[in-house]
């Protein structure tokens, strides 16, 4: 047999307090502090993997990390990021230019997790409201900083195995160029 | 025929297939490096290795080397076969290096694809990576060895299949390389084909270096332009530019290969120079402006001068849409009927091409693959067109006897017999070879006018060596089973592509299934050829428009003066004519000249359907919008941002929009802007019931017209049986396989293998005119100098000069004519091709 | 005088209202002209110095009964296109009912004037109301509470068997 | 009635009309401060010190704000509506009496706009009336939601109607008079609450309903008809569904205050402010009743409508009346 919850489950006095109680609830509440933290007079800090602003590290020597391999642009699920790869001089392959459009950007991380170089990283840095939408475009110029970010160590062409003027065999666990005209068995 | 089952699952192949082609079939891809259908099998990566369970073979075996047998029970995901691939892959990338990122082959790597799937992630060995020293192969593919896995797939392609030597294998165990002896440019003409088949980035496509990703390019379905072939590419562009091609697999035009020519080809449709704006007696203007004030001079000067005032050229490169519209307008303005040759022996040429090439006789590039003779005339594969050099490989590596009848050098990446012949001498020769061979085989199931034909023809040559050379030529055709004529149209006349086809027909009433494969001097030339019935050649428009006849000249997608041999004369032609305008996407000196100018839409822009040597129209779907390349609107920095349409990005219309345009604005009949070309077809045209129910036909459309059969064998005209004069040379003017034809000339990677001009020519000539190898030599050429080295040769026929197309082009040096007219050298008088004498006669 | 100015005023406004909510295609919009009239009627019953009549005229007419009205109109979901008009067959009973009290009214006024008086028990007070209403008339009282009763009874047992039949159906009728 | 008369009853109107506007306007914000308060957060405080500008600011919002009236939508009705929900508040204010007389040079001003003898039946014709606003601008808007809000409203309004009405019978049957001056004189020695706690409660409860506050803002529910009713409205005329709804409540505590709680009576204080003082606490409650309590379900609703406030307060007529009788015999 169901019994009916709505019209007996303690009688009217049980459900009287039971409103009562609720009521004593909120008021208490409303004479506790309140817990919101008024967010331009205090800033609270942000973790340092939190996911905002956009930047294009560099390594520790002071090369730009980015190789404009576009898996970032390939991995972005709005296609925010849009880049041209060039040719430097020595063979480096680079950004001619790089551009992330923010008021596409859903700071997904995705990018950050494609970069095979540690160049592009998201950082804590959420405040950049602009009135108008081309100022949410940023340019390389925009984007790069002279600092390696999280990984500052990490340098993709020492372990790239392409020659980039330095030579062929001296990038880190390489052995020197094969002679290929060695008849030696 | 097997029965074999697969992954439990049953299929039945013919005999012969490997299993790994029959997997394929049932849509199972069983990862694979060095094996490539085209090639065949190797079994040097050993990815291929399934689990046969059951039947005439057992255990791991290679599925590229095993052919399919009936009773065969295979499991490609056996957990054995599994792991000895993971194995593989494993091994194979402790020496490959870390570097897809700057990689051009990353986003569409075999090795990456199979790395990934074989679940392959981490590498468990810690010692020291291999590398290699990389090589400069020349500006169109790029060297890095040390991605190389040893799968033997480029040199296999490069010797076995090209035929050319000059990039190999070397060294030992660990110290295997693939490359040049030392650096340099690679001499195949089809050296890009190794970009398509590596597995992994050794080879990589140089001029677009680093410039987009796969996945990032607008791809598309395209045509190769270069030559009359027709081969079938995917065009790539990226960022409003067309970067890269590559060959799309199509076994009844080009294989699975395209050449360099036809890869690289298309930088013209990126060029700085191209003109986007259109312009108004100089000035620039609206496109739509241009337009309605080009309809307002038309009106006025048919109103003034009558509708034959106005002509039309059009050209080999139009697509076949275009050159529709173009016989649509002018038949029905009254105009005079287009002209879609600047040349009047290739105008020829292709009108007998078009009248003789009947469904019986037509070959396509596979069945001279598969055939046992092959007598080329008139015909320079490589420079003509490369593909078909590779093909008439492809027969000799089966065995087949090639004989090449050609008055120049002619060289071939296989071992075939060059008959020497002038100009003049080449119908007589081809005559008397067939002759021969007919003769030898018998006249048993002749006609009495086949009998008549053939004793008409004559049966000797005046040189004898050549007579001996065709004698045994034409027994090596008498005893093939499968023989083909191969016919030129670039320097031969018309008489020529005639002949060839009566005696291709000869051949096949005599007891030989003969094949008859004919060049034409455009893609589209043979589209040309069945709409410019009835009219003539462009060499009277000339001289109509110097008496005053022809007031307007209306010039869609061609540059006369690319081929016109008297620049000066055509020069001052033009000028004198009262209406010039020119619809072109090229940076030609008509479209300078021109009045009213309208910039055009390439092949990548505007796609269009072209008819290729065969008869096979197939359809180019466009690859992008169209719009001035993104790396010249923004000069290298970051492009402009803006909301509204991006700067540059107006497309141009095509050829076809804009005649439409010009109809509708002259007020002719033709319908709306959205009408399909093909229900302005004029009735007899070849295919229009199929073309109006499918436009664009994705695997093409044979439009070749059945000829009824008392059109089908001529009576030869009046051989010519030797060349000039004694003392007098024949100018020949002639392609090269880079930097001569008028699209590809464009290209910078290109232009630097052609290198420099020569004059060729024979060594008997060169002595009676006194003049050494390597000497640079001064023509005349309407009253400008012109200078070229000679290479001096004997292995081509005496009493010619021989001069590429290309001379004149670069790009600071385009005023200069490209053809000679009058070759003044030393004493020697030139007497120029066959067509010149027309041109000069109707002046 | 300006009770009379009122008057015509008034009468004026439900005249029109009237009709309009008689001839009014749209089924909400004629439901609207008709609470007007009844404003107007509430209005007139002020005038007339019947405050009570008024306020229940309001309370009952307007605001129940033509809610429910509407309440229902709005359920249907009544298209708002116009629909056909009535044939005029249709009309012809409305008319001659109306003509028919017409007619009685006229008669009424005419054979006793003092019908046209004001009846003293419009302007009872609410006390007076209620004293008439249930000494007076209790018979009439208890009967229309009666058939009152019964119709609640009546719609309580339909109602109550409609849940039970959808209680009964597995699945459905939730929680309850 | 003479010149000085109507100056004066303009006045009043005048003064009750911006009292209940800006009572109305500074309501919103006292309303948002509390629950952000009840929740633990501060509220609107941008606009000027801790906010107050805030209606201020929302006023200017929403006058700036397009008006649009969507496709399809009765346009007459639609523009109409939302002034029916405004004005029915303002006109019930008309016969609450403020205080005792004012004697003032030689004129005694009854400090009541309009002293009506049968006052409490105009308030229930009035309130029935209010319906029409929330049930034409539901079904003008030619929106599903609204529609269905707009039935939600009448179904709702309609039974509470009853309910409130009928607990209203034994305050007429204590007082002996329709005249809300009466009533208030009537509770001189003591507030009718203290005799009528039943009639209290359901009076409360169906005000609330008919104000449309949770826990009964079914017409209006947020989460299942985005705003019902007045889903399609903007700028000021959603303004004047706010306003009105705002302006009910200051209505609620003035009649609560008139019927139960003794009117103007009071120590120490004026009349009126002794008023403002009895009304203040009801908003208040209803802002913490919104606090506190979910919405009901709309079977509940009509559940407890009908079969307990009804029966409860016919119920508690008979019992007052035989009361009432008892102690006069």
């Amino acid at each position: 047999m169901k019994v009916d919850k709505d019209k007996d489950e303690g009688g009217i006095i049980n459900g009287l307090l039971g409103l009562a109680a609720s009521y004593r609830v909120t008021l208490t509440q409303l004479f506790r502090k309140p817990l919101t933290e008024s967010y331009p007079e205090y800033k609270r800090p942000l973790p340092a993997r939190s996911r905002a602003r956009i930047i294009l590290t560099r390594d520790k020597a002071g090369g730009e990390r980015c190789v404009a391999c576009y898996l970032c642009s390939g991995v972005c699920p709005v296609s925010c990021i849009s880049m041209q790869s060039a040719e430097r001089e020595g063979g480096r392959r680079y950004a001619a230019w790089f551009r992330i459009n923010f008021a596409r950007c859903i700071y997904c991380g995705l990018c950050e997790e494609a970069c095979p170089t540690l160049a592009i990283q998201l950082t804590p840095d959420f405040e950049h409201s602009c009135r108008h939408p081309l100022d949410f475009v940023a340019e390389k110029e925009d984007l790069l900083v002279d600092h390696g970010g999280k990984d500052g160590d990490y340098d993709f062409y020492h372990y790239a195995g392409v020659d980039c003027g330095e030579g062929k065999g001296t990038h880190e666990a390489e052995l020197p160029p094969v002679d290929i005209k060695s008849n030696l068995p | 025929m097997p029965y074999l089952i697969i992954d439990n699952r049953h299929i039945q192949v013919p005999r012969g297939t490997t299993v790994i082609d029959a997997a394929e079939r049932l849509g199972i891809m069983i990862p694979r490096f060095c094996y490539l259908k085209v090639l065949g099998a190797v079994g040097a990566c050993r990815m291929c290795a399934v689990m046969f369970e059951a039947g005439p073979v057992k255990g791991l075996q290679m599925s590229c080397m095993v052919q399919a047998a009936d009773g065969m029970r295979v499991s490609t995901t056996h957990p054995e076969a599994v792991a000895f691939r993971r194995q593989i892959i494993e091994w194979l990338m402790i020496n490959h290096p870390h570097d897809c990122p700057v990689c051009d082959e990353g986003g569409h790597c075999l090795l990456q694809d199979e790395t990934i799937s074989g679940g392959h992630s981490r590498r468990r060995y810690t010692g020291a990576k291999r590398t290699y020293p990389d090589q400069d192969l020349g500006p169109l593919v790029q060297h890095e060895m040390n991605r190389c896995i040893q799968c033997y797939r480029c040199v296999r392609f490069y010797q076995e299949y090209a035929g050319y030597r000059d990039l190999g294998v070397m060294g030992i165990a660990s110290r295997i390389y693939y490359g040049r002896f030392s650096d340099g440019a690679l001499e195949s003409p089809f050296s890009g084909n190794l970009i398509d088949i590596c597995p992994t980035g050794v080879y990589t496509d140089r001029p677009s270096r680093f410039l987009a990703r796969r996945w990032d390019l607008q791809r598309a379905d395209s045509i190769c332009l270069h030559c009359s072939l027709g081969c079938n590419t995917v065009a790539g562009a990226h960022y409003r530019a067309v970067i890269r091609q590559e060959s799309r697999e199509n076994v009844r035009v080009n294989g699975s290969f395209i050449c360099d020519r036809g890869r690289y080809g298309h930088a013209y449709a990126n060029l700085a120079e191209r003109p986007r704006q259109s312009r108004l007696d100089g000035e620039p203007a609206g496109w739509r402006e241009a337009a309605r004030e080009a309809a307002a001079r038309l009106k006025r000067i048919a109103a003034a001068a009558g509708h034959s005032a106005i002509a039309v050229l059009g050209s080999a490169r139009n697509s076949l849409e275009t050159q529709i519209m173009l016989r649509y307008l002018s038949h029905h303005a009254q105009w005079r009927p287009p002209r879609f040759f600047v040349n009047g022996s290739e105008a020829r040429s292709t009108a007998a091409v078009v009248a003789r090439l009947d469904s019986r006789l037509a070959a396509g590039l596979p069945d001279l693959e598969e055939a046992d003779f092959l007598l080329a005339v008139g015909v320079d594969p490589v420079n003509d067109a490369p593909m078909l050099a590779l093909a008439m490989r492809q027969a000799a590596r089966k065995g087949a006897k090639i004989v090449v009848l050609d008055p120049r050098p002619v060289e071939l990446p296989f071992a075939f017999d060059l008959l020497s012949a002038g100009l003049g001498d080449l119908p007589a020769a081809l005559a008397v070879l067939v002759k021969t061979a007919v003769s030898q085989a018998g006249t048993d199931g002749c006609e009495a006018q086949e009998k008549a034909f053939l004793a008409a023809l004559p049966g000797r040559v005046p040189d004898e060596k050549l007579q001996g050379q065709l004698g045994q030529a034409g027994g090596w055709l008498a005893a093939s089973r499968r023989p083909a004529i191969i016919c030129g149209s670039a320097i031969a006349g018309p008489e020529l592509a005639g002949l060839a086809a009566d005696l291709a027909l000869l051949l096949q009433t005599g007891k030989t299934p003969s094949r008859l494969f004919y060049l034409l001097p455009g893609p589209n030339a043979f589209g040309a050829g069945l709409l410019q019935r009835g009219s003539r050649y462009f060499p009277s428009l000339l001289q109509d428009i110097e008496k005053g006849g022809v007031r307007a000249l209306l010039v869609v997608e061609n540059d006369p003066f690319f081929r016109y041999p008297d620049q000066d004369r055509l020069h001052s032609a033009l000028g004198k004519l009262e209406l010039l305008m020119v619809l072109d996407y090229l940076p030609s000196r008509a479209a300078r000249a021109a009045h009213i100018f309208l910039p055009g839409a390439t092949v990548f822009e505007a796609g269009g359907s072209f008819i290729n040597n065969c008869g096979l129209l197939q359809y180019a779907a466009p690859v992008h919008e169209g719009g001035i390349p993104l790396a010249q609107v923004s000069g290298g920095s970051h492009p402009p941002r803006a909301h509204a349409p991006a700067p540059g990005s107006e497309k141009c219309p095509s050829a076809y929009e804009a005649l439409l345009f010009l109809a509708n604005e002259l007020a002719i009949r033709p319908p709306t802007m959205d009408a399909s070309p093909w229900s302005l077809l004029p009735e007899d045209f070849p295919g229009q019931a199929e073309l109006l129910a499918h436009p664009y036909p994705t695997d093409g459309l044979q439009l070749l017209p059945r000829l009824s059969e008392a059109e089908s064998l001529q009576t030869p005209v009046n051989l010519p049986t030797s060349g000039p004069a004694a003392g007098a040379l024949t100018v020949l003017r002639v392609e090269q396989t880079f930097g001569s034809e008028e699209l590809s000339c464009y290209a910078e990677p290109l232009r630097q293998l052609a290198g420099p001009p020569l004059a060729l020519l024979h060594g008997a000539d060169a002595d009676r005119a006194g003049v050494r190898d390597g000497e640079q030599l001064c023509f005349e050429i309407g009253g400008e100098k012109v200078e070229l080295a000679l290479q001096v040769t004997n292995r081509m026929a005496p009493g010619q000069l021989i001069i590429p197309h290309h001379y004149a082009l670069g790009r600071a040096a385009c005023r200069l004519p490209a053809v000679v007219a009058q070759a003044e050298l030393r004493g020697l008088t030139g007497q120029d091709s066959p067509d010149l004498p027309q041109a000069i006669t109707e002046s | 005088m300006e009770t009379k100015v009122i008057f015509y005023i008034l009468a004026a406004a439900i005249f029109g209202a009237s009709v309009l909510a008689v001839s009014c295609r749209q089924a909400v919009h004629a439901a609207l002209y008709f609470i007007v009239s009844l404003l107007g009627l509430a209005g007139l019953f002020f005038l007339l110095g019947a405050p009570l009549l008024a306020a229940l005229e309001v309370i009952l007419y307007a605001g129940a009964i033509m809610m429910l009205l509407l309440f229902v109109i709005m359920m249907l979901h009544t298209d708002r296109r116009d629909r056909e008009l009535y044939r005029p067959p249709f009309w012809t009973v409305p008319v001659l009912l109306s003509l028919l009290c017409g007619a009685a009214l006229v008669m009424l006024l005419a054979r006793w004037p003092q019908a046209a008086e004001l009846l003293p028990s419009a302007f009872f007070s609410p006390g007076q109301f209620g004293q008439v209403l249930f000494s007076r008339y209790w018979l009439a009282v208890e009967l229309v509470s009666l058939l009152l009763f019964v119709a609640l009874v009546g719609a309580l047992y339909f109602g109550g068997r409609e849940i039970k039949a959808a209680r009964l159906q597995p699945g459905e009728g939730g929680d309850s | 009635m003479d010149s000085t008369g109507l100056i004066i009853l303009l006045a009043k109107l005048l003064i009750v009309l911006a009292a209940l506007l800006t009572g109305a306007a500074y309501l919103v914000l006292v309303e948002r401060k509390l629950l952000g308060r009840f929740q633990l957060r501060p509220g609107p405080n941008r606009v000027g010190p801790a906010g107050i500008w805030q209606p201020l600011a929302d006023g200017i919002k929403l006058l700036l704000k397009e008006d649009t009236v969507p496709a399809g939508a009765d346009r007459i009705l639609f523009l109409l509506a939302p002034a029916v929900v405004a004005m029915v508040p303002l006109l019930l204010f008309a016969v609450i009496p403020l205080g005792p007389d004012l004697h003032l040079a030689n004129r005694t001003i009854p400090l009541v706009i309009s002293d009506l003898n049968v006052g409490l039946l105009y308030i229930l014709a009035l309130s029935s009336l209010s319906v029409y606003g929330v049930v034409l601008g539901g079904w003008a808007s030619n929106s599903t939601f609204s529609l269905l809000g707009g039935l939600r409203g009448a179904a709702q309004m309609i039974s509470y109607e009853l309910a409130m009405g009928l607990s209203l019978v034994p305050i007429v049957m204590l007082a002996g008079s329709f005249s809300l001056v009466d009533i208030v004189a009537a509770q001189e020695g003591f507030p009718f609450l203290l005799v009528q706690p039943v009639s209290f409660v359901i009076f409360l409860i169906s005000a609330l309903a008919e104000a449309k506050r949770l826990p009964f803002d079914l017409p209006e529910a947020e989460n299942e008809l985005m705003a019902g009713y007045h889903t399609e409205y903007s700028g000021m005329r959603f303004a004047l569904y706010f306003v009105g709804e705002y302006i009910n409540m200051i209505v609620l505590g003035g009649l609560l205050a008139v019927f139960f709680l003794g009117g103007w009576h009071g120590p120490l204080l004026p009349g009126p402010l002794m008023l403002g003082l009895k009304i203040i606490p009801v908003p208040l409650l209803l802002i913490w009743t919104r606090a506190t309590l979910p919405r009901l379900r709309y079977d509940q609703l009509m559940q407890f409508g009908w079969k307990v406030l009804v029966p409860v307060a016919l119920v508690n007529i008979v019992v007052t009346g035989g009361l009432i009788l008892w102690l006069e015999s």
